[in-house]
């Protein structure tokens, strides 16, 4: 083992990102590591406590990537699902969590290419967080 | 009697810390006036003038213990599950108790160490006790909360503490009260003295006489305790903050697939989960009904089992009440039923 | 008072409890009451310690004909109430006061002394001698007070007016807390929460945490936070209070009152309150139709969906 | 007890991740009584090997760590069944998609897949057994939209005995098809061909049609749909009318011929097209005298059936279906706006390639000869422009239109069959003959007609001389080409069909960013919405020539069948379920369901509180998540075991730092 990873747990719905990372997958983009997903069937059911919980237990960052607007398989859970986040990430730093270490993105099914480049870019983020700021 | 002077306070609290974690009444920093029993530490000042919100229990009875700890593993097929009792070690004396905390302590005592084997002893309890010196600090003046006097006797009651100190000029009087109060005592700190002991607060009084089975007798009138309870909100800190509520809960908790405790922590009886049965069934399920059985508990069942109250008088569930309601007018009204 | 009395005498015809405030005798300031008769109304006070919010109370008697007695802040968490389907609004009679802002009773017992009765006008607050600047025993919650009057209200006593001062930092620590880095803000919040024993009068003394008997802050299920009371459990069962209560909490600052080891809980609920209002232009509480933008909004019409 | 079985995936897997290594973890995790790594889970000897084990080992969960479950789940759940366990009781770890394909570090990797395996062998521990849910489903289907792919899935549909409703918005079904001349690559008449299907709808016992309707909206959920139709007035009784036509002869008022693609002109009374079906009049509001301020009552005066009705109201109809298909076709892209140096709509004889169909068409305006609509000249050059809105990212229309190249192509050939000694020239980007026979029938126009096909696109077209000049580069002589014209055909590409987005939200349906809809899956389920009971048949999924649109329809017809037949449908259990002992009769559920799947309840003491109905519960899980109390809770992903899984892959291992949090 060489330099610790930086473990950002990713929850991903099932009807767009996930099936965006599994596009990266076979379309074979490498990616860094320390990406840990959880299959959600919608962004509408990641409970922001879900996020803090993944910091508590010592996530260096979470990931929420769902359907772009329009494209919810359930029409609207990833609406709620981005005011839900959205409020999450502001309150973040009261909480003393760098925000930089939380992200929630769109990533569409045939998106492969942009889930590669969301895991580099994020997972560079997280990396660089500073938590003296 | 030996006398203490003021100036001598941090050098006791000093030479007791070398040997023992130091609790004593402080403010709480970014607070305006909470006052917790918390750990002291060098040049920390100690709050003598206001009443702490909880009790000196939790050095006995922490509001969260563990037990043991497990560690699962498994290897060829075989399962191995190791368990790790902690067991306290820790020495602790408590500094500026009230005369209130410390009889808190004896009523805990006599049900949690049973010494003549009969009843629980209890392993946890009885490692902390006895690595516990109670120092209380008599009361000359109270407030309106305060109902010690309530009891046979009041603000000179000694049972729990080690040493009292009683405020005098310049300084306190010591009084031991146990042999650890006595080693104590003995220490250089202290010098002999012949001034009186000061006169003691008398506080606000509620009559006790025969409360017990009055409470027996109205015990099914829900519509009384409905209107008794009825600003209640069901929180639990009049039990968490009183020194003679010892009710805990003991639960596992896995940590991991792997790994995981058992713990104590204290429970309450106000909780709507307290008596919530697995069925779906509750026994308890209004406010009310909690109310009462608090009451009851304290003042009838507990006295009658076991011959004390479960109360030392010490107003914190008056003070601290977050609806303002006062434990006296509840034993009033229920005179007056 | 007596405008009061007769106010609380006249809607008890109607209802079966009016909530109001009496003095209690041993804290020497006000102390919720109810009042189920004419006679017991004579009690009936309000003043500058009146400072517990009674709405709390009326989700249990969502099946009685409840009477209230409302500040500003009050009427908030009644409408907000009423807005989630809680309470029914044809069930309760709401009697709004003026409020000249409410007293920090912990800071008036830290001045005083526990017990002594607090007479409060003309920008002092006294007691057997002492006086302070009424400013500076404010609640801070009143220092910034933005009602106008009581958002909801069938009976009016005394003219309704608003309390204009500026926000304040009792103790200093919104200053502190703003200056530190994010390291540092975990390292506060675990020391603050070191102290919570889970009594749960946060929640108790919540008027919108209408869960209650069922709350999962208790709960060992689903895991939220373990039982075992540490800081990080006792911080993480907080935030599922704190995220239960986006969109929805009227800053009434009820909790950080009940709390008896004085976690500084509003620190979060204001930020969450200003984001709240800021992303959704929405303060809970502003009437009884209002909609939770966390519950319902309409993707096709909302200015915060087209922006983005 | 748990069994934990690891694929190779021949090398997909075993080349990065260390399978054995993982596997050797596993066993050491609590409760797996097997791990073992597997050459092939999914094959025979790989399912084969996990059912023994099932049974050997008397496991009552299994994780498989192989490829991506949206590949997989369903063949191991199956396998588990098999064996006898619950379906559900399988986790599935992904470590060819989301670890072997994409990371080249075998340790990294085989870290990674074995915190994968954790967080698996965690979570099962709190899998449920679940239940399929059966339901009754309606037996009949609706079909949105009258053109050839609707026509076709009415049929096959209404074949199998299932009784169809038909909706069309416009007063006649027949759609595009319809107004065009001749189809590639036969050359054999469209409305020929088209004409006897569009009878046999109007004629078929089990096929109702709705025409001058709409979907107005949609509830319910697969197998009960309700449906409101909205009939829209068009002042005709349409039980009375017989199609004598008298109305629209003697109509005094002009109308824009919408059927002739806005050449020639109609009435405000009249009958889309000679061959509509049904073959009923239909009045535009609009366009009429009498209801622009005038007394007419003409058409009234005269039908002989009596049939016209001023008053006619508009009527919503509401009926149950079992299924719903979604076959609504194409609009030409609109150009006018997006290509200003083409004229902006200015030259007359610039005219989109339906228009032409329309001027090739005996039943057009032109009586099937080729005039141009200026002057009404025969034009001896024209030149087509391929790609108008089709693959040019410049307008927003990436995609390509799939039939532009070969109707061009067919134009092009119908031209000189019309006009011997004309000369047709194409502009064209790349030329698209993919189909059977398309080559062939692209190549005969060059070879027999003497086609110009140029390789370029067209840059302007401005009118000099009676001509219209087009000038446009040859892509491939790399020189400027200009050519006068007598008439240009712009070969337009498609759209969906206005409406279709509205039409997919009440279906609860995506839409791709060009307007399309989405099926489930690009290749499998290449007719099915992604919301269940909702198919799609033809353009509206992706533009297509007819013989595509055909097979497609087919296709969507047959899942409607399947799904139909038997009369009850199999549901997901992994539906939201309530413990009522933990809920506080809030509602949020309720309020944030986008299925109306919360109904109030009240337990026997009185407590009010929420109730799922599982067969109308999609599964999204947003209800999990408002619940304060935690009452709600999705089979499948509860709380519990996310949270497992969080705990369990972050749990501290060696070379991991971590985040210290409160």
């Amino acid at each position: 083992m060489t330099e610790p990873t930086t473990r950002i747990i990713g929850f991903l719905c099932n009807w767009c990102s996930y099936a965006g990372a599994d596009m990266a997958g076979m379309s074979r983009m490498r990616q860094p590591a320390g990406v840990r997903i959880i299959r959600v069937p919608c962004s509408g059911r990641v409970d922001p406590l879900l996020v803090l919980r993944a910091f508590q237990e010592g996530a260096d960052g979470v990931l929420v990537s769902g359907c772009h607007p329009g494209d919810c398989h359930y029409g609207s859970g990833n609406y709620f699902a981005r005011r839900r986040l959205e409020l999450l990430k502001r309150m973040l730093p009261a909480l003393g969590i760098n925000p930089e270490r939380f992200h929630y993105t769109r990533v569409s099914a045939t998106e492969g290419a942009r889930w590669a480049e969301v895991v580099s870019a994020i997972t560079e983020r997280v990396k660089n967080a500073n938590d003296n700021d | 009697m030996r006398f203490l002077r003021e100036e001598n306070i941090p050098l006791l609290l000093h030479r007791l810390s070398e040997s023992a974690t130091v609790w004593a009444p402080q403010v709480v920093r970014d607070t305006v006036n909470t006052v917790l029993f918390s750990p002291w530490l060098e040049g920390a000042e100690v709050e003598t003038g206001l009443y702490s919100m909880l009790s000196a229990k939790e050095l006995v009875l922490p509001a969260t213990e563990r037990l043991f700890s497990y560690r699962y593993s498994q290897a060829g097929g075989r399962e191995k599950i190791e368990i790790n009792a902690d067991a306290p070690q820790e020495q602790a004396a408590i500094f500026a108790a009230r005369a209130c905390d410390a009889k808190g302590l004896a009523v805990m005592d006599a049900l949690f160490l049973d010494r003549s084997g009969a009843s629980y002893n209890d392993g946890q309890y009885r490692a902390r006790r006895s690595g516990l010196t109670v120092i209380t600090l008599a009361c000359t003046t109270c407030d309106s909360a305060c109902f010690c006097s309530s009891f046979e006797k009041g603000a000179a009651e000694t049972a729990g503490s080690d040493i009292i100190l009683y405020p005098a000029t310049g300084g306190y009087l010591a009084e031991a009260v146990s042999k650890r109060g006595e080693e104590l005592a003995a220490l250089d700190l202290f010098r002999d003295s012949s001034l009186e002991k000061p006169e003691l607060a008398r506080t606000a009084k509620v009559e006790l006489a025969g409360l017990g089975q009055r409470l027996f007798d109205i015990y099914d009138d829900l519509d009384f305790w409905r209107r008794t309870a009825e600003g209640c909100l069901s929180c639990g800190y009049c039990s968490y903050a009183c020194p003679a509520c010892h009710c805990f809960n003991i639960f596992d908790e896995a940590e991991s697939d792997r790994t995981g405790g058992r713990f104590r922590c204290w429970d309450a009886c106000m909780f709507y989960a307290y008596t919530q049965e697995s069925s779906g069934n509750n026994p308890r399920p209004e406010p009310a009904h909690r109310y009462r059985n608090r009451l009851a508990h304290k003042f009838s069942y507990y006295p009658l089992n076991r011959g004390e109250i479960l109360c030392t008088g010490c107003g914190r569930c008056i003070r601290g009440c977050p609806a303002g309601l006062d434990l006296r007018d509840a034993i009033r009204a229920v005179r007056a039923r | 008072m007596e405008d009061l009395i007769s106010a609380i005498k006249k809607v008890l015809e109607q209802v079966d409890v009016v909530l109001g405030w009496a003095r209690s005798e041993a804290a020497g300031v006000a102390a919720p009451a109810f009042f189920h008769t004419p006679a017991e109304a004579e009690g009936a006070i309000f003043d500058s310690t009146c400072v517990h919010n009674l709405a709390v109370h009326l989700p249990r008697l969502a099946d009685k004909k409840a009477g209230i007695v409302a500040k500003g802040c009050d009427a908030r968490s009644i409408a907000q109430l009423i807005a989630e389907g809680i309470i029914k609004r044809e069930r309760v009679t709401v009697i709004g006061v003026a409020c000249p802002g409410v007293i920090d009773v912990k800071k008036a017992w830290r001045c005083f002394g526990f017990g002594k009765r607090v007479s409060d006008s003309g920008g002092q607050v006294a007691m057997e001698g002492k006086t302070v600047k009424r400013e500076e025993i404010l609640l801070r919650k009143c220092r910034g007070c933005r009602e106008a009057g009581p958002v909801i209200r069938d009976v009016t006593v005394g003219e309704v007016g608003k309390a204009p001062a500026a926000p304040a930092d009792p103790a200093g620590i919104r200053k502190r807390f703003a200056a530190m880095s994010f390291a540092e803000r975990r390292q506060f919040w675990q020391d603050q929460f070191s102290r919570c024993i889970r009594c749960y009068a946060c929640r108790e003394a919540c008027p919108l945490c209408f869960c209650r008997d069922v709350c999962t802050m208790q709960a060992h299920e689903p895991g939220w936070s373990g039982g075992a009371t540490n800081s990080s459990q006792s911080w993480m069962a907080q935030l599922v209070r704190i995220s239960h209560m986006a969109g929805r909490c009227t800053g009434c600052e009820e909790c950080e009152r009940a709390c008896p080891v004085g976690i500084p809980l509003m620190l979060l609920l204001e930020e969450q309150n200003a984001v709240v209002e800021e992303l959704f232009g929405y303060r809970a509480g502003s009437g009884t139709e209002a909609k939770t933008p966390f519950l319902t909004f309409d993707v096709n019409n909302d200015s915060w969906e087209q922006e983005r | 007890m748990i069994g934990f079985f690891i694929c190779q995936c021949g090398t997909n897997i075993s080349a990065t991740v260390d399978t054995g290594k993982v596997a050797a973890a596993a066993a050491a995790m609590r409760g797996v009584a097997v791990a073992e790594s597997i050459q092939y889970t999914c094959s025979d000897p790989g399912q084969a090997t996990i059912a023994e084990a099932i049974r050997g080992k008397r496991l009552d969960r299994v994780v498989i760590a192989a490829c991506s479950p949206r590949m997989h789940e369903a063949t191991f759940r199956r396998a588990l069944e098999r064996a006898g366990l619950n379906p559900f009781m399988l986790e599935m770890v992904n470590i060819r998609e989301q670890c072997s394909w994409i990371h080249s570090d075998a340790s990294e990797a085989t870290r990674k897949a074995t915190d994968l395996a954790r967080k698996a062998v965690a979570r099962v521990r709190h899998h449920t057994p679940l239940l399929a849910r059966k339901t009754a489903a309606v037996r009949r289907a609706l079909v949105i939209g009258g053109g050839i792919a609707g026509i076709q899935a009415a049929l096959d549909i209404a074949a199998a005995g299932i009784p169809v409703t038909m909706v069309e918005r416009s007063p006649s079904i027949g759609g595009n098809m319809a107004r065009l001349d001749k189809t590639f690559p036969t050359l054999d008449c469209s409305s020929c061909i088209l004409a006897p299907l569009m009878v046999e709808v109007k004629q078929h016992e089990n096929i109702e049609l709705l025409v001058n309707s709409e979907v107005d909206d949609v509830h319910g959920y697969a197998g009960n749909f309700e449906v409101d139709i909205r009939r829209k007035s068009t002042c005709v009784d349409e039980e009375k009318c017989t199609g004598c036509m008298i109305c629209q002869d003697k109509c005094p008022a002009r109308a824009p011929d919408d059927f002739n693609a806005g050449l020639g002109s109609s009435k405000a009374i009249s009958i889309a097209f000679p061959q509509a079906v049904p073959l009923i009049a239909s009045l535009r509001k609009e366009h009429c005298r009498r209801f622009n301020g005038n007394k007419c009552r003409l058409c009234q005066k005269l039908c002989p059936a009596g049939a016209i009705d001023y008053g006619q109201e508009e009527a919503v109809l509401r009926r149950s279906f079992g299924a719903i298909v979604a076959a609504t076709g194409y609009d030409h892209y609109d150009w006018k706006a997006s290509y200003p140096t083409y004229g902006m709509g200015m030259y007359p004889d610039v005219v989109t390639s339906l228009q032409y169909e329309r001027l090739l068409s005996a039943s057009g305006p032109t009586g099937g000869r080729i005039r141009r609509p200026s002057d009404g000249a025969e034009p001896r050059q024209v030149v087509f422009v391929s790609c108008v809105g089709s693959r040019d990212e410049s307008v927003g229309r990436p995609q390509c239109c799939s039939v532009g190249c070969m109707y061009t192509a067919k134009q092009a050939v119908l031209t000189r069959e019309h006009i011997p000694d004309s000369q047709a020239y194409v502009f064209y980007m790349d030329m698209r003959a993919g189909g059977k026979d398309y080559e062939e029938f692209a190549r005969r126009a060059q070879t027999r007609y003497g086609t110009l096909f140029i390789r370029g696109r067209v840059g302007k077209i401005f009118p000099r001389r009676g001509k219209l000049v087009v000038m446009g580069t040859d892509t491939l002589a790399g020189d400027q080409v200009e050519i006068e014209a007598d008439l240009v055909v712009l070969a337009t590409g498609l759209d969906a069909s206005a409406g279709a987005g509205e039409l997919a939200r009440k279906l609860n349906i995506a839409c791709d960013r060009n307007g399309f809809m989405t099926e489930e899956h690009p290749k499998l389920r290449p007719v099915e919405a992604a919301s269940a009971g909702v198919f799609l048949a033809g353009a509206c999924q992706g533009p297509k020539d007819i013989p595509a649109t055909v097979a497609h329809a087919g296709a969507a017809a047959a899942k409607v069948i399947g799904m139909l037949a038997r009369g009850e449908l199999e549901a997901s259990p992994m539906v939201a379920a309530v413990t009522e002992s933990r809920c506080a009769g809030c509602f949020k559920c309720r309020g944030v369901c986008p299925f109306g799947a919360v109904e109030k309840a009240r337990l026997p003491d009185g407590r009010p509180v929420a109730r799922v109905i599982g067969s109308v519960c999609r599964g999204c899980g947003i209800c999990n998540v408002a619940c304060p109390p935690g009452a709600i809770s999705l089979n499948g992903f509860t709380d519990k075991e996310l949270i497992a899984e969080i705990v369990e892959v972050l749990k501290p291992d060696v070379g991991y730092r971590t985040l210290d949090f409160g």
